[in-house]
């Protein structure tokens, strides 16, 4: 008997029992449903952010083994989020389409400052420019930690870019100093999707951040190559048959011009396209007494 | 390309461009007529304003015109 | 231009550009297909290189191009 | 791209671009589709007018498609 | 321009621009042909490379290209 | 493009731009002259303001006629 | 300008662009033949590249001239 079998045949506290049906019930009012790392929110924030979400999206939170139990027990691929649940989680739910959710949420992250002994959740970097602290012994601390600075017009400049520690790596306590002096915040705090099943369907962050943007441009390089194919293949649409007119009648204009074919459509341009040679011919010419005075320089 | 010149050729002589018409031209040009072609020509032409996708050809610069 | 996303499609996923084929799409999207227009289509595209066209910058647009 | 094609088949039939619409047009081509990429497109086509994106293509010297 | 278009199409499908293949190919259009006409534009084509003179248009900002 | 120079020149001098004239241009500089470019050209100049042409051109970023 | 007109006559038809064939061809246009100007633009003319000249007018846009 596997161990997670086991579990549920073990005999489960009534109050267990209530907050499992109460969680499964939950998750049961949502389409998409997913799991969110809370690391390190104090409990007020919390509250302000469940609070923003009010309308769109609902927090609950719980323990673990309750909150897996809830997720196992609920049918429609939920289980799926059951290897997200793990430190500090919570579940949220929405009707809204889940990409609207990660959005919102990535929106409402907010910079806060790194402490010593922390783990960096992404690059640290010391921008380049001027730090505005007088010359002293920072310079040399920001040199300890790995960015290039030097003391330049009564002030300590960061020389260029520097990054002085790779996400993974924990903060060391002079790190965390010279950052806390710069007012460096490197981590983003708020609620981070883990992963979300919506209706049946899965998707890890990365999936639910869609940028628009380069949706358009597919679009518009669908578009254009579609364009392109019916023109060079000659296969009229409504769309692109008046470019095809267009080219049919530039090509018609050129021949006609290049061969100085006498038609009434063309009289015009032919009489352009002779005084504009006469004149190109004119300019050419370097005796001003060669040439009628309309024509001089 | 030559199907579209000849919807060019009806238009400028203010003949309609239909199957019949297209027909009529590329066969006497010799050419061997795909009637789905014509059927697609004409189909795409139906809501467009020819003499409007002409002048913008006529708009644009003369093609260079090189020649003598 | 329905026809020719639909020939799209089908290069994209390497399947042949054939009047079946296209049809099946073009219904799959509610399409009131005409049989001459994927004919025509087969036709013009029979002796193209799809990719090469795809990427050849054609004629830009006569200027009110607008059209369905 | 062929998800893109798909859109874009819908978009000129006037069909919704939803998920139903995008499966049948990508399954009728035999694409195996995954349902992840089609909720994504549709949520990421809420808010676009596919056919500016149209106009702005074609009003560019339209270079070679790239994208996937 | 019907003239010209006719010679085009007649370059297309490799016939001879001549004066009985023009007419024949205006006729089908329902123009009244001048001879003149017909004959003066066989005269002008005589010496030009038809093919190098469509190149030079393709070459150039085919439309789109704003006006002047 | 010898039959345009000549009625220009005829335009100039302020001669009348027919058959006869033009005929007579030519023929002087050797040109073995056809009728029937002479009578189309004749044709097609009847309808045109020559020196509003000749303006339009010259007011265009003149023909590339840079410096010598 | 009647003068540049018909040294470019005379170089269309390759004939020498020299003092004779100058003024024949303007005294055929009615002409009142100035020697001495004939004379400065054979001279000027010894050491331009006519055709050069000619063709940098033909690249540039055929002087705005629109109207189909």
């Amino acid at each position: 008997m596997s161990a997670e079998a086991e579990r549920k045949t073990e005999t489960i506290p009534e109050w267990k029992r209530e907050e499992i049906d109460d969680l499964a019930a939950f998750l049961g009012r949502y389409e998409s449903v997913g799991v969110v790392d809370i690391t390190g929110i104090p409990s007020r924030q919390l509250q302000d952010m469940r609070r923003e979400l009010h309308g769109t999206a609902a927090l609950r939170v719980s323990r673990n083994t309750l909150m897996e139990r809830a997720l196992a027990e609920v049918d429609e691929g939920l289980e799926a989020l059951v290897e997200f649940v793990e430190g500090q989680v919570g579940l949220i739910g929405t009707n809204d389409n889940p990409f609207g959710l990660y959005q919102q949420l990535e929106e409402s992250k907010t910079p806060a400052p790194i402490s010593a002994g922390e783990v960096a959740p992404n690059d640290v970097v010391i921008p380049e420019g001027d730090t505005g602290v007088d010359p002293g012994p920072f310079v040399g601390e920001l040199q300890t930690v790995g960015a290039n600075a030097r003391i330049e017009g009564g002030s300590i400049k960061v020389v260029e870019d520097s990054t002085v520690l790779s996400a993974g790596e924990e903060v060391s306590a002079d790190l965390a100093n010279v950052l806390g002096e710069l007012g460096i915040e490197p981590k983003e705090v708020g609620l981070d999707l883990r992963g979300v099943v919506s209706e049946g369907v899965s998707f890890s962050p990365e999936e639910l951040d869609i940028d628009v943007e380069e949706y358009i441009a597919d679009l518009e390089a669908a578009s254009s190559a579609a364009r392109n194919l019916s023109i060079n293949a000659e296969y009229p649409t409504a769309r692109t048959v008046p470019s095809m007119l267009a080219k049919a009648a530039g090509e018609a204009k050129s021949v006609g011009l290049s061969a100085a074919v006498e038609s009434p459509d063309l009289a015009d341009d032919l009489v352009s396209k002779a005084d504009a040679q006469m004149r190109s011919l004119a300019a050419a010419i370097d005796d001003e007494e060669a040439l009628p005075e309309e024509l001089r320089g | 390309m030559e199907y579209v010149y000849a919807a060019l050729i009806l238009h400028e002589t203010d003949e309609e461009i239909n199957e019949d018409n297209l027909t009529g031209v590329l066969e006497a040009a010799g050419v061997d007529v795909e009637e789905s072609r014509v059927k697609a020509l004409v189909a795409a032409l139906e809501d467009v304003d020819v003499e409007e996708a002409i002048e913008t050809a006529a708009a644009a610069p003369a093609g260079g015109a090189g020649g003598a």
